[in-house]
């Protein structure tokens, strides 16, 4: 049992307040007045929406195709219909819209029909087109499309897959309640995975503060009788759940940033990810749903099972929002993002929904210069120097930022809970990293608009030539010609052959002075 | 005439060697201990500069492209031993408290700056002329250099002026029991003092602008 | 020779051209603003700083001594530097095009660099012999190139402080030069032990 | 250098290619050029060195008259000092370790005084350089430092120039003293059991030169016959 | 406008970290006082005042906010620490100067609190005894504790003969490297009434409640180990080994970190996060460079405790020691072959 | 005298002949420099430089002949990279050269358009694409936005958009905390 763990370096343990929502059973939320459901929920290609407004659709019914590997399908949330496909406000900080398709739900919440899949008989591609076509996306945050990591890796098998309910960030308890409520799902899902991806064993980290949801698993694999599938409880400190930091913990290995991690025989996947693949392969169910943690500044937190396309505010309401609550926020503390309104949807990517006010989540305090205490590198799990990157990000020196390894940053804001001088780190390197982004893109840009700049001076130089080959050749044949009449002329008037003669020259040295100017 | 009010604008205040294009900066920190070695030294790369710059200009036709750089050192080399053998006779006092730094006139990059660039290019009368404003513009900055760091470091002005008029003496402008901020005389105050010459200038440019810029926008208001 | 050593270290630390004794400043300044190209800057000077000490101490007691030239000094040491410089150039460029991509845009900057023509003069005044005139050319290099790395590594330093608009770039430049300098004071007396 | 001017004697003789032709043509025409430029200017250099050679001499030789004439004034004798000389070898009694001039004077012929050099070894920066005037009676006339680095607005009062005490500087105290009026033991500074002042948080500055003057009036006393003897130009053998 | 993740943060600032950096000076501070007067309440007062209105005066130019800057706290522990390392019975006018030059020109010429290069209070401290040598190592007598005498010191005629004395490390060179050099450490310990059981008199005292308050400031997770340990450890090393080798001429282990400014620097100067190098590795060796330094500046060079100028001298290195001491990022470990597979 | 004359001669000579030598066997050809400029110009090739493009403008630079601060779409990031790349002073955009403005991309109204081919013909990029008395459209990915086809458009149908913010061009903004909260603290 005791199996040896490893350490990641830093890393911080906040408040957890979990407690407040995971004594109540998932609840399932009631169907809102309207779905607004964004194509665009995980990382890739956006997909194309493939209903119109005025159709009719079945929940499940695909709503947007993938549009390329790199990308997810979408599926309606319930039965009605299409009321529009229309730009609406996404749950991203920007407040920016994007593409939804927005259902008025029937009421009847009819399923299309849906089989479990044969994925054992299947072959890889196959079943990675199955679970993309099934919207599988990772559950854990970063909504990368499951489809792409379900991948034995180079050796054609990979030696460790690690299901992930950590959990670290504070108020958060979606894969807590489904891991104690639902461990049978996540089970047999982790076990589709492991022979997917041929692992040699499967290890399940969970944070040691969640015991009964240990238990709970523990038992589900005693039970299912799963084999090489092992649950074990890892030390908690924020961010244990970070993939790279809880492979670090289980295996030792350190995948470096840019690096696939099965390159290094590991992959890791969220439990909720996990449960879901089990719900599109063995049930057929593509993903239209997700539990969501709503906490904070509310009366009665709670999870709910929550179909996507459901604004927040309902799902809020739920639990008695206080009054005093200022902002939304998706995410926990650590990591969550601002919402622009209440009123956006819940997408693949809403593990939470965190109320907040000025009391709960005060204003920080002024941002002081950095000291330079080393309090931010002592805490980085990346193991950064924060400070340095601030320093050049702030002073808007990129190249210097990325010397230091920006892109290596898992954005856990670490560095920002410990400065004693307040200052959103976090903020700087997200700031200069899409200047980088934007930059890059800019410079492809550029290097394009230089091809064809080029390739154009180059067609104009051809044109010319070919122009002035042209009217050379012309001129060679007026002159021809002129002489030729000279010749005949000649012989009847002199005078008129020498006027004749002088036309020629004057038109030869016109043409050649063309040919001149257009050759510069 | 133009030409050469540009050329006394751009030597003195644009274009200085010192606050203007950071040249010459050797001399400029090391001997500039006061106002009267700075003011020599600076007459004599004025001299080397316009003396230069007129030969070079003279004979710009007959230098070959290749050995121009040889050719214009030698010529900087040969007119800064004149300057040297000079004033060793006559000025000696200065001679050895100036030291090395005559020769390394030759090496102080204006000099070879204002001659590749402007000599070599122009007529006899302007590149001279540009010779002698550069180097009155370094002089200047010297002199400055000169007066503040004697005037914090002992007090005094025109202390060793007895080397040039015998008889003469220094004048006490702090009172005697002034306790003579030493680090001013020293090579960090050199840097000090250099660099807080240079952010008035930025600060003086800064404020140019600032009303340069609020004309325009008036005038832009106007119309 | 420890006294060779002392000789190096004392060019390096005690008497550091740049600091103390004041040579090569538009350099210091001038090619100070990145790590890489200050770097560059201090390999160049040091091969021709070494070389031209000691072919300046050969022309100076083989050929201006004994014919009594002492006043053509100056003419022919900076003659002779302009010349390592270009040959070195040469040389560099056809035994080695990677060191002359490296190298290559320092050496001509180098001739304007005051501390090429000083340190082989100070050698003259100084009564060095051969070896320490080499010695001494190359500690004084050592020194220049130990200045100006550190100086550019602060530079890039300050490039992201909020400094104040007038003293951003030169300025500052020569304040952080004013406090080097000071810190190398530091070093005073211990050449005495010479 | 220009390899294709001086063959290699051993290798076979080969047309050059044309582009090596003009390289000929181009290094001896620019070599012309640059001969005639060095030519000019070094005659320039030349005869402004012969030109100004006088008054170099000159005023090297008045440097040291002035140097020589604030430890003995001109007026003290009358013989052509600079050309009375004894060159020394180097001498650590006096400290010094390089060769150095022991120049007389004399007043109708018979010997006033001689300037001697010394050195300090010991100052708080290290090496004090000396300038003595000793009288024909073994007195010390005055003395002057003629080099240090003893630490500016500290240790400097030892030149009387930074001295600011300017009417009766440190070094005034040595003026005609001798070892008859304070013995060889109480040629110190105070603060040692001496006869000497020091300024107060400078006694090293103080008693290296000191210390070094004593040295030197010992060692200049007893040769002194020696000294005087020795015809112009001599060298002088302990 | 609302921040951005994370939302919450832990409860510190930078004013609590500068305070209590000054509480943990406070009992050097009482020892000082104990053994020489209390003219330092004096300067550290006339420095605290110039360090405050020197700080609003340059905010105030630049545009910042003056209070809450002030109220950071920093600019009174450069202060303070001017203070300290200063003759307490220097002119009143020789610390309020040190104290603009570190504020002004140290300080905010650079871009104010966390952007200099180099440590303010050093910057002072070289400035002014590089300008006023003598004013500068004019230290009081042991037991010379009247007040009045050093209030009139400090602000008027300054008759300074009866309570002057040269410091120990300044003796010990005076007396070993610079007369005829007969002496030997033991001589001068014996002979000489500036020095106590180990170090100076009273200083040695001094520098044990430095020693604890520096204690204090690593238990409270101010300062880490690194820099006073390997300062410490660095300049007992060289001594130990340089005083087994001539035990006449080189002072021991002990002397030197009792004496001077080496155990107030090693926990308050040494460490200042700002001009330091701020990696693991990094530290040790800035911290023991400036040890080494500093040895070698007090046994050798010209200037009487070498500290001020080691410290400087390694601020200028800080950005090549920070470069080249990165720590290896996450996954980079075991030359990134494995990455970084235990 | 002519031990002088003779000694300075003899090393003219030698020097003399080694650097003509040098010059001809050694002669550098092309620029590297001018390739790492124009590596950092937008290469929008508008002009506003006035260089016929930022190739030409980049020549400028690397021989003397132009300021760095000549380029508007650079703007002061680009100069600032000019600034770092030839180690000289940064400075503020020239103001006779025109202003930075936002990134813009030109839209032609495409029931105006007369097929004129007249912008076809002014874009350097070739982002429009059309044929003769055809409507022409604009790629507005290559489009680099340095509105010289708008001028030659006879019936004007050409203007500049502000290209667009939207959820994956979005970039976070500089943290700035607004004074009054700096205040109330
Ligand atoms: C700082 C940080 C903390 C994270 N915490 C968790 C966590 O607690 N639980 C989790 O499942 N994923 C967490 N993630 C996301 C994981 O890194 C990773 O994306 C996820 O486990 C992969 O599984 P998925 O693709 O199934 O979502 C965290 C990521 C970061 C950067
Ligand atoms: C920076 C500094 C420079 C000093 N320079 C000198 C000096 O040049 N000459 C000198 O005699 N003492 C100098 N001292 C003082 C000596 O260290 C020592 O205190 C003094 O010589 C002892 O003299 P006292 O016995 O009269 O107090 C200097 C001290 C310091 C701090
Ligand atoms: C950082 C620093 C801290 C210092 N702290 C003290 C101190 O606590 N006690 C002390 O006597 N001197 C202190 N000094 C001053 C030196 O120790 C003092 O100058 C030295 O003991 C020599 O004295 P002198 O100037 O009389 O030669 C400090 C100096 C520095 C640079
Ligand atoms: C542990 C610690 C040590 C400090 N040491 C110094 C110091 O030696 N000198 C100084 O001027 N400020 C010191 N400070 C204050 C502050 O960091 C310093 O003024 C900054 O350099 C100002 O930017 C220290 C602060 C702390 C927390
Ligand atoms: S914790 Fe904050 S103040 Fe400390 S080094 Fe990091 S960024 Fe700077
Ligand atoms: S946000 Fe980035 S820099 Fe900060 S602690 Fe996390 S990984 Fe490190
Ligand atoms: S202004 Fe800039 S973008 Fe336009 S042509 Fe010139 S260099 Fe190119
Ligand atoms: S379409 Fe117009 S604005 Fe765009 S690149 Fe072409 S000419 Fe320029
Ligand atoms: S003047 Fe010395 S390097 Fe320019």
């Amino acid at each position: 049992m005791s199996r040896r763990l490893f350490k990641f370096h830093g890393g911080v343990k906040p408040a957890y307040n979990k407690e407040s929502s995971n004594h109540e059973q998932i609840a399932d939320a009631p169907l809102p007045a309207e779905f607004v459901i964004p194509l665009h929920q995980s990382i890739g290609g956006i997909p194309r929406p493939v209903v119109k407004a005025g159709e009719h659709v079945q929940k499940g019914q695909l709503i947007g195709g993938p549009d390329g590997s790199v990308s997810s399908a979408v599926h309606a949330s319930t039965s009605g219909t299409v009321k529009a496909v229309e730009m609406r406000r996404m749950p991203h900080t920007s407040g920016l819209s994007a593409l939804c398709v927005v259902i008025e739900p029937d009421g009847k919440d009819e399923w299309i029909g849906h089989a479990p899949v044969p994925w054992r008989t299947m072959s890889p591609g196959e079943v990675r087109n199955a679970l993309r076509d099934a919207g599988v996306v990772g559950l854990g945050g970063a909504v990368f499309p499951s489809h792409l990591k379900v991948n034995p890796g180079k050796e054609g098998h990979l030696d460790t897959l690690v299901i992930n309910g950590a959990e670290c960030e504070p108020f958060i308890t979606c894969d807590d309640m489904q891991m104690r409520e639902r461990p049978d799902g996540i089970i047999k899902g982790a076990a589709i995975l492991r022979d997917l991806t041929k692992a040699r064993q499967v290890l399940i980290g969970v944070e040691d503060n969640k015991p009964e949801a240990i238990a709970a698993m523990r038992a589900a694999v005693e039970r299912i009788g799963a084999e090489r599938i092992d649950v074990v409880a890892v030390p908690t400190r924020y961010p244990a759940g970070g993939a790279k930091q809880l492979i670090r913990v289980l295996t030792g290995i350190e995948v470096p940033h840019g690096k696939r991690s099965t390159d290094y025989g590991v992959q890791c996947f969220n439990t909720g990810t996990a449960h879901a693949i089990y719900d599109a392969l063995e049930l057929g169910r593509p993903m239209i749903s997700r539990i969501v943690t709503v906490a904070g500044n509310v009366e009665r937190p709670r999870n709910y099972e929550v179909r996507f396309g459901t604004p927040m505010k309902d799902v809020v309401a739920l639990c008695g929002p206080k009054p005093d609550t200022d902002r939304l926020i998706m995410g926990g503390p650590m990591m969550g993002f601002r919402m622009p309104g209440d009123e956006v949807p819940v997408v693949k990517a809403t593990n939470c929904i965190l109320v907040g006010s000025k009391v709960l989540f005060p204003p920080p305090p002024p941002e002081m210069p950095c000291i330079r205490c080393g309090e931010c590198a002592k805490a980085c799990p990346a193991d950064l120097a924060p400070f340095e990157m601030y320093w050049f990000s702030r002073a808007k020196i990129f190249g210097k930022a990325q010397e230091y390894h920006l892109f290596d940053c898992i954005e856990c804001g670490c560095c920002a809970y410990v400065c004693p001088s307040r200052i959103p780190l976090v903020d700087y390197y997200r700031f200069a990293k899409s200047e980088i982004w934007a930059r890059e893109q800019e410079k492809e840009a550029a290097d394009g608009a230089r091809e064809r700049y080029e390739f154009r001076l180059a067609r104009e130089e051809r044109e010319k030539q070919e122009k002035a080959a042209r009217l050379a050749a012309k001129a060679a044949e007026t002159k021809a010609k002129l002489a030729a009449a000279a010749v005949a002329g000649a012989e009847d008037d002199p005078k008129k052959a020498l006027i004749a003669a002088a036309q020629a020259r004057a038109e030869q040295q016109k043409t050649a002075a063309e040919t001149k100017t257009n050759a510069e | 005439m133009s030409v050469y009010r540009d050329i006394t604008y751009n030597s003195l205040w644009k274009q200085n060697p010192i606050l203007g294009q950071v040249l010459g900066l050797c001399p400029t920190l090391a001997i500039t201990t006061s106002f009267i070695n700075s003011f020599s030294l600076g007459l004599a790369t004025t001299f080397v500069m316009a003396m230069s710059n007129f030969a070079v200009s003279a004979l710009r036709s007959f230098i070959p492209f290749e050995i121009r750089i040889p050719v214009f050192i030698l010529i900087i080399a040969a007119l800064v031993t004149v300057v040297d053998l000079a004033m060793n006779a006559w000025l000696h006092d200065i001679y050895l408290v100036l030291g090395i730094f005559i020769p390394l006139i030759v090496t102080n990059c204006i000099v070879l700056a204002r001659v590749e660039a402007y000599a070599a290019k122009n007529p006899v009368l302007a590149s001279t002329w540009d010779g002698a404003m550069m180097g009155i513009g370094l002089t200047l900055v010297l002199a400055v250099l000169g007066i503040v760091r004697e005037l914090f470091g002992q007090g005094t002005l025109l202390s060793g002026i007895e080397m040039i008029i015998p008889g003469t003496e220094a004048i006490r402008l702090l009172p005697e029991d002034y306790p003579g901020f030493l680090v001013a005389v020293l090579p960090p105050g050199a840097f000090f003092v250099l660099g807080l010459l240079i952010a008035g200038r930025n600060w003086l440019d800064a404020r140019a602008n600032e009303k340069a810029r609020q004309h325009l926008l008036q005038a832009q208001a106007h119309a | 020779m420890t006294s060779y050593l002392f000789i190096v270290l004392g060019a390096v630390l005690v008497n550091n051209v740049v600091l103390v004794r004041i040579l090569g400043l538009c350099p210091f300044m001038g090619v100070s603003k990145k790590l890489e190209t200050a770097v560059g800057m201090g390999a160049a000077t040091t091969f021709v700083l070494t070389l031209g000490c000691g072919t300046s101490y050969v022309i100076d007691s083989w050929l201006l001594i004994p014919n009594d030239l002492e006043y053509l000094r100056t003419l022919a040491f900076i003659v002779t530097i302009a010349a390592i410089v270009q040959l070195t150039e040469l040389v560099i460029q056809k035994t080695s095009p990677m060191l002359h991509q490296v190298l290559g845009i320092y050496l001509p900057l180098i001739t304007t660099n005051c501390a090429v023509l000083g340190i082989p003069l100070l050698n003259i005044s100084q009564k060095h012999n051969f070896v320490e005139s080499l010695l001494f050319g190359f500690g004084s290099s050592i020194g220049f190139t130990l200045a100006l790395v550190l100086f550019a590594g602060l530079r890039e330093r300050l490039d992201g402080a909020d400094i104040p608009k007038n003293f951003r770039g030169t300025a500052i430049g020569f304040i952080t030069g004013g406090i080097m300098s000071l810190a190398f004071m530091g070093f005073a007396g211990l050449d005495k032990y010479k | 250098m220009s390899e294709d001017r001086v063959p290699d004697p051993l290798a076979p003789i080969e047309v050059p290619p044309p582009a090596e032709a003009s390289v000929v043509r181009i290094s001896s025409r620019t070599a012309t050029i640059l001969l005639l430029f060095t030519l000019t200017f070094t005659a320039l250099m030349a005869a402004t060195y012969f030109a100004t050679k006088p008054a170099i001499e000159a005023s090297a030789r008045a440097e040291k008259m002035k140097l020589i004439g604030e430890v003995l004034p001109k007026s003290g004798y009358d013989n052509d000092l600079l050309a009375d000389g004894v060159s020394l070898p180097p001498m650590p009694a006096l400290g010094l370790d390089d060769v150095s001039t022991v120049y007389r004077a004399r007043k109708d012929g018979t010997p006033v005084a001689m300037v001697v050099e010394a050195a300090a070894p010991d100052g708080y920066s290290g090496r004090i350089g000396l300038l003595l005037a000793i009288g024909a009676d073994g007195r010390l006339l005055a003395m002057r430092v003629t080099d240090h680095r003893e630490t500016p607005g500290l240790g400097d009062y030892i030149d009387p120039k930074k001295d600011k005490n300017k009417t009766s500087p440190w070094i005034g105290q040595f003026d005609r003293k001798g070892f008859e009026d304070i013995n060889p033991e109480q040629w110190k500074v105070k603060k040692d059991g001496g006869m000497f002042d020091a300024h107060v948080g400078a006694t090293i500055s103080a008693r290296a030169v000191t210390n070094a003057s004593g040295r030197a009036l010992a060692w200049a006393g007893e040769r002194r016959e020696k000294l005087f003897a020795l015809p112009a130009a001599a060298k002088f053998e302990e | 406008m609302l921040n951005n993740s994370p939302y919450f943060r832990q409860p510190a600032s930078v004013s609590s970290v500068m305070l209590r950096v000054l509480a943990a000076l406070i009992p050097g501070i009482a020892v000082y006082v104990w053994f020489f007067g209390a003219a330092i309440l004096i300067q550290i007062l006339l420095a605290s005042a110039a360090a405050l209105a020197g700080e609003a005066a340059m905010l105030k130019i630049r545009g910042k906010p003056v209070l809450l800057f002030l109220a950071d706290g920093s600019a009174l522990v450069t202060a303070w620490l001017i203070a300290l390392t200063f003759p307490p019975i220097g002119p009143w006018w020789l610390v309020v100067l040190a104290t603009l030059i570190a504020i002004v020109v140290a300080k905010h010429l650079y871009g104010g609190l966390g952007q200099n290069p180099f440590n303010p209070a050093m910057v002072a401290f070289c400035v002014m005894i590089v300008a006023y040598p003598q004013l500068m190592s004019q230290w009081p007598a042991v037991g010379f504790t009247d007040f009045s005498a050093q209030l009139g010191a400090i602000f008027g005629e300054r008759h300074l003969d009866a309570m002057v004395m040269a410091t120990p490390l300044d003796t010990l060179r005076t007396a070993l490297h610079t007369a005829e050099a007969k002496a030997t450490v033991a001589g001068v310990f014996g002979s000489n009434a500036a020095f106590g059981n180990i170090g100076g008199k009273g200083w040695e005292w001094v520098a044990v409640a430095y020693l604890l308050g520096g204690l204090w400031l690593i238990q409270q997770r101010i300062i880490t180990w690194h820099m006073p340990a390997a300062f410490l450890g660095t300049l007992a090393l060289i001594a130990g080994i340089a005083s087994t080798a001539g035990p006449d001429k080189l002072a021991g282990p002990l002397f030197h970190i009792l004496t001077g400014g080496a155990m107030l620097g090693a926990f308050f100067i040494v460490t200042d996060p700002v001009s330091g190098a701020t990696t693991p590795k990094g530290k040790l060796i800035f911290a023991a460079g400036i040890a080494l330094l500093t040895w070698i500046i007090r046994v050798f060079g010209a200037y009487p405790d070498g500290i001020a100028f080691a410290t400087l001298l390694m601020n200028i290195c800080v950005p090549l020691i920070d470069m080249a001491t990165q720590p290896p990022v996450f996954g980079h470990k075991n030359d990134g072959k494995e990455g970084g597979k235990p | 005298m002519f031990s002088a004359l003779f000694v300075m001669a003899l090393g003219a000579v030698i020097l003399g002949a080694a650097l003509g030598y040098a010059a001809v066997k050694f002669r550098v050809e092309g620029d590297p420099l001018v390739e790492k400029i124009d590596s950092i110009l937008p290469q929008t090739q508008c002009g506003q430089c006035g260089f016929p493009g930022c190739r030409p403008y980049a020549e400028a630079i690397a021989k003397g002949e132009a300021d760095i601060n000549c380029c508007p779409p650079g703007g002061e990031e680009g100069i600032k990279k000019l600034a770092d790349l030839l180690g000289r002073e940064f400075k503020p955009l020239s103001g006779e050269h025109g202003v930075e403005k936002p990134k813009s991309v030109a839209v032609i109204d495409e029931n105006v358009c007369i097929g004129c081919t007249l912008c076809l013909q002014a874009c350097p990029v070739d982002a429009i694409v059309g044929a003769a008395k055809q409507m022409h459209t604009i790629v507005a990915a290559q489009c680099t936005g340095c509105e010289l086809c708008i001028e030659p458009c006879p019936v004007d149908c050409i203007a500049m958009l502000p290209i667009a913010e939207a959820v994956d061009n979005w970039k976070w903004k500089y943290p700035v905390f607004d004074i009054a909260q700096r205040r109330a603290a």
